[in-house]
C-alpha cells in the first residue's frame, strides 16, 4: 500500500458564519493550498452532513471544486453523519494508497445556523432510529443522557467528571484562536455555585448544558500526497499511519451491553494494527466529545485506560495538556465546536498542528505520534486514525 | 384496530429482533425473492426491567410537554425496547408494564409507541 | 494497483416504488450478495443524491448498514449528482485497490416519487449554478435544449435523429423487465403523426417529452472483490479495467465551446488510459441518455464517432442492438429509467448481465469490453468506466 | 440602488469572470487571508450576441408564465452570460441588448437578472 503524508492544513472560526456553505468549504481549502504549496490537485473530497436538508444544496463537491477552479481534477460529496470529515479523509488516503491519485484535497463543511436551535436537534435527531427511537422524541442528547446513567450508576462516574471534562476542554480552546466558545468555565461556576443550575440547566438528565457541545457552522480543509510529492513539498513529513472503521446497530437498544460502544472499540483497533503501534504510543488525541461522557467513554474504549476507569485518569490529570496522554488539546467539540462534517477534518487539523509543533500556547510536549476518533450518529458508525510524524 | 409493538421472528433461526432488518441479524436469513422480508411477526411482551432512562428537557419542536422521560426495557422474552416513561421517580432495575400510546403527535401524523408505567 | 472485479450484482423495477429509501437500497443489495454467493463484505457504499432533500434522510449509508445486519463494516453516502453511483463504484473500487478491503457493496438507490413531479423538476434544477443560471428558471432540460440547438445548427442533427434514439432505446427497454417504461415508440407516434405534437409534446425546444427520461425511483447494487476472492466465487472473471473522472466549469456559459462536453472526452481519456485500450475495442456501451441528444453527443467525445458524426452512425444503425457499438441496451435512461443515485450502478449492472451473456433477448453478441459513462450535472462531473471479461 | 451584473476582475491577471469564483480560473488568484476574495467587481457590458436559446415550457412551480425564453449570449467584451430573452422569434447570432430586471419571484424573494431584447 502506498504511503500518504498530510502536507497542508486549513480552517475557519467555527460558530456563526455569516458566508454560504460552498465559500465555508472553499475558504480553509486555499488556506491549505498555500500551506502545501500546491495550486492544484488530483481530486477533492468535500464531507458534509446537512447540505441537502438545511441548506438545499446538491451537488456540493463540484459547486466547490468549480468555485476553487480545480477542474478537471474529479470531486464527491461524502456524508457519514457526525463522522463524515474523517470518512473524506479516509476515502482521501484510499484514493492515494490505491495509486489513482497523487494528491487529495479533503474539505469538510456545515452551515447549522441557516436553521434555528430546534430545528438543528431536529435534524440531528434524525441520525436516530427512525421507528424504534425518533417516534418516541429520542434525539442524541437523550441517547447520551442514558448512556451516561449506566455509567454513573456501574463505574461510579459523577457530575463532576462530566464537568472537569468541560472545564479542561473550555481551558484548551482559550488558546485556539478558531474555537466556537471562549468562555472560562469552572466547577464553581457550572456546579456549586448558587446560580449553577442557572448557568448550567439540565438538559438530558443527568447531563447538562456544559455536557454538551455547541450547534456550530465551520469548516476544515487538509491536502494529502504521495510520498513522492509530499517530500518534494519539504513539508514535515506527517503521515496517516493507521485507519480504522467500525459500525453497530442503529437502535441503542440492541447493543448487548448499552454502556459499550463497540464500533469506537473496534475502529481504533483496526487503526492501531494498521500503524503497528499500541494505544499507549500516542501522545496527543483528539475524541469527540459531543457530551462530555463520550471522551471518558472513548478514552477507555480506544484502549488509553481500562474500561470504567476513565474518571480515574482525568481526575489524576492525565488527559490534560500537560498530561501522559493529552486529549482535545483544541477544546474538541465541547468548546471549539462541532460544525458536523468538518468536525472530523478538524480534529485531523489540530493533530497536524501539534505533530508540527505549531500549536502555541496549546502546544502539547514534543509529541510523535496522533490519534483521532469521530463518532457517527450514536457510536454507530465510527472512523478512527493514528497519524505519525516521520524524522 | 388494534396497534401493537411487533417483534420480527426469523423463520430460519427462530431470533426475534425489534426494530425490523431486511436480514435476521443472528443469521443473515431473508427470502429476497419478495420484496417483503418473510419474517413472522408477533406481539412483544409489554412487562420488564427498566435499564436506564433520562429526563430530556430539550425536545422536538412538536412536543407541548416541558419534558419527556424515555428509558430502555429489557423485555421479560429479553428483547429490549426504547420507550416514553410515565413513572415519577423512575430507578434503574424497576418492574415495569407498557401500553400502547399515542406518542407523538406532528401537524400531519400521529405515531403510536409504547409506554411505561410503574408495575 | 491490485485489481478488482464485480462478483454481484442486484436491481430493483425502476419507476414508482411504494416502500421506503432504505428497502430501495437493500434489496438489490441482498440479491447482489446472493448472487455473488457473500454473506457479508468489508465495506458497503450507498450513492444517492435526494435523501436529504427529498425524502428527509440522514446517514442514509449507516440505515441501510443496519438494515442488512452487515456490523461492524464501515459506510458512507456518496453524493455526486446524477453520477454518485458511478462514483460509488470508484470509490468501491479504490477501497480494494488500496489493499484496505477485499470486498465492497455499493448500492445506488432513489426515492423521487415522496415528491410531485414539479418539485422533483425543481429539486434537480438544483444542479445548475444557483446565481448564474438558477434564477433565471433555467433546469436541466433547458441547458440540454440549448445544447441541442446549437449541436443542430453546428452538425446538421435533426429532431428526427433525436427520436431515432428513443425509438431505439425504448425498444431495447421491452425486453428488460426491471425497465421503467414498457411502451413501443415509434416515429411515426412521436414525430410524423396528426397526434404526435400532443403525444410528445415540446418541453425545452427544440425537446420534446420523448427526448427526456422519466423520473423513477429505483436500486441497483454490485458487490467488488479482490482478485483473490473473486477466484475463490467461481464467478464470470469481470473486472473494473479502466476509471476515469473529470468536471468542468458549474455554469455552461463558461465553457469555451458550449457544444463540447469537455468532462466526458478527459473522464473516457483516462479510463482508457488506465485500461490500456482504444474506444474502437468496446463491444457494448451504457450512455447517460437522460436527454436524447446526449446520448449522440457522448457517443462522440468518449470517441466511438468523430466529432459531429453521432448521428450519421445512429442512422446507419451502428448503436442498435446488433450493430458495430450497442448503445444502451438496457432501455438507457430514456426508458429504463433515472433514479439519480442508481443510475451508475445501474449502467454498471447492465454491462456484467451483457459480458456474463445473461441479457437474455437484448443480449449483444459475445461482447468482452463494456463501457459507461456517467454524467453529473449538465456534464459538470462526469465518471467513465471500462469493464472487462477476463477467459 | 443600482442593480447590476457584476463581473469579477482578478487584480492579479486581469481577466474578468462571471459568475464569481474563489480563485481566479485563468490564474488562481486569490487573496486567502481575508474572507472577501480580491476581485475588483466591474459592470459587465450589456450588449452582445445570441449562442443560443430555448423556449422552456416545463416551468420551476414558482413560475406563472406558460413558458420561458432563455439563452446564452455572448458580450462586446468576450464575457458570456445565461438570461432570459424577451424576443419573439430569437435567432443564432443575432444582436441582443440587455436591461436588468427581476426574473424569479417565489414567497420569500425577488432575484434581479439580465434579460436581453432584440437589438
Ligand atoms: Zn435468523
Ligand atoms: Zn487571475
Amino acid at each position: 500500500m502506498r504511503e500518504v503524508y498530510i502536507v497542508g492544513i486549513g480552517i475557519t472560526s467555527f460558530g456563526r458564519l455569516e458566508y454560504p456553505l460552498v465559500e465555508i468549504a472553499s475558504y480553509p481549502s486555499v488556506v491549505a493550498l498555500q500551506d502545501a504549496g500546491l495550486d492544484t490537485v488530483d481530486h477533492l473530497f468535500v464531507a458534509n452532513m446537512g447540505g441537502g436538508r438545511i441548506n438545499h444544496q446538491t451537488a456540493l463537491s463540484s459547486a466547490v471544486l468549480d468555485h476553487l477552479s480545480l477542474w478537471p481534477a474529479g470531486s464527491e460529496t461524502i456524508e457519514n453523519g457526525p463522522a463524515s470529515g474523517s470518512s473524506a479523509v479516509k476515502l482521501g488516503f484510499q484514493a492515494i494508497a490505491s495509486g489513482m491519485c497523487e494528491t487529495v484535497l479533503v474539505a469538510g463543511a456545515e452551515r447549522m445556523s441557516e436553521v434555528n436551535q430546534l430545528d438543528a436537534t431536529d435534524f440531528v435527531a434524525t441520525l436516530t432510529h427512525p421507528m424504534a427511537e425518533q417516534i418516541y422524541g429520542i434525539t442524541l442528547p437523550a441517547l447520551a443522557g442514558m448512556f451516561t446513567r449506566l455509567y454513573m450508576e456501574k463505574y461510579g462516574v459523577t457530575r463532576r467528571h462530566l464537568a472537569m471534562v468541560a472545564v479542561k476542554n473550555h481551558g484548551n480552546a482559550m488558546d485556539n484562536f478558531f474555537a466556537h466558545v471562549h468562555t472560562r468555565v469552572t466547577l464553581e461556576g457550572i456546579l456549586d455555585d448558587r446560580d449553577a443550575e442557572t448557568n448550567n440547566p439540565v438538559i438530558a438528565d443527568p447531563l447538562h448544558f456544559f455536557d454538551m457541545c455547541p450547534v456550530s457552522d465551520g469548516g476544515a480543509a487538509v491536502v494529502l500526497a504521495s510520498k513522492e510529492v509530499a517530500k518534494k513539498l519539504g513539508k514535515p513529513m506527517i503521515r496517516i499511519a493507521g485507519v480504522g472503521q467500525a459500525t453497530d446497530t442503529h437502535a441503542v437498544h440492541e447493543r448487548p451491553d448499552p454502556t459499550e460502544l463497540t464500533a469506537v472499540r473496534l475502529a481504533a483497533k483496526r487503526a492501531f494494527e494498521m500503524a503497528k503501534i499500541e494505544p499507549k504510543d500516542v501522545n496527543v488525541a483528539e475524541l469527540h466529545d459531543a457530551f462530555t461522557i463520550l471522551e471518558i467513554a472513548e478514552s477507555e474504549e480506544v484502549g488509553f485506560f481500562k474500561k470504567g476507569e476513565g474518571h480515574l485518569a482525568l481526575e489524576r490529570g492525565e488527559t490534560q495538556l500537560t498530561g501522559k496522554i493529552p486529549i482535545n488539546p483544541s477544546g474538541g467539540l465541547k468548546a471549539k465546536g462541532h460544525p458536523v462534517g468538518a468536525t472530523g477534518v478538524a480534529q485531523v487539523h489540530e493533530i497536524v498542528l501539534q505533530l508540527r509543533g505549531q500549536a502555541e500556547k496549546r502546544q502539547v510536549k514534543d509529541p510523535k505520534i496522533g490519534f483521532t476518533c469521530n463518532f457517527g450518529g450514536f457510536g454507530n458508525n465510527v472512523v478512527c486514525t493514528v497519524i505519525k510524524k516521520e524524522e | 384496530m388494534i396497534r401493537d409493538i411487533l417483534g420480527y421472528k426469523c423463520r430460519k433461526c427462530g431470533s426475534i429482533s425489534y426494530p425490523n432488518h431486511y436480514r435476521c441479524p443472528k443469521c443473515h436469513h431473508t427470502e429476497w425473492r419478495k420484496m417483503d422480508v418473510e419474517f413472522d411477526t408477533l406481539p412483544l411482551p409489554k412487562n420488564g426491567t427498566l435499564l436506564t432512562y433520562t429526563h430530556l428537557y430539550a425536545l422536538p419542536p412538536d412536543y407541548e410537554q416541558v419534558f419527556l422521560t424515555l428509558g430502555i426495557v429489557e423485555l421479560e422474552n429479553g428483547n429490549r425496547l426504547t420507550g416514553q416513561l410515565k413513572i415519577e421517580k423512575p430507578k434503574i432495575g424497576m418492574k415495569v408494564k407498557g401500553k400502547v400510546e399515542v406518542v407523538r403527535k406532528t401537524d400531519y401524523d400521529k405515531y403510536y409507541g409504547i409506554v411505561f408505567y410503574e408495575s
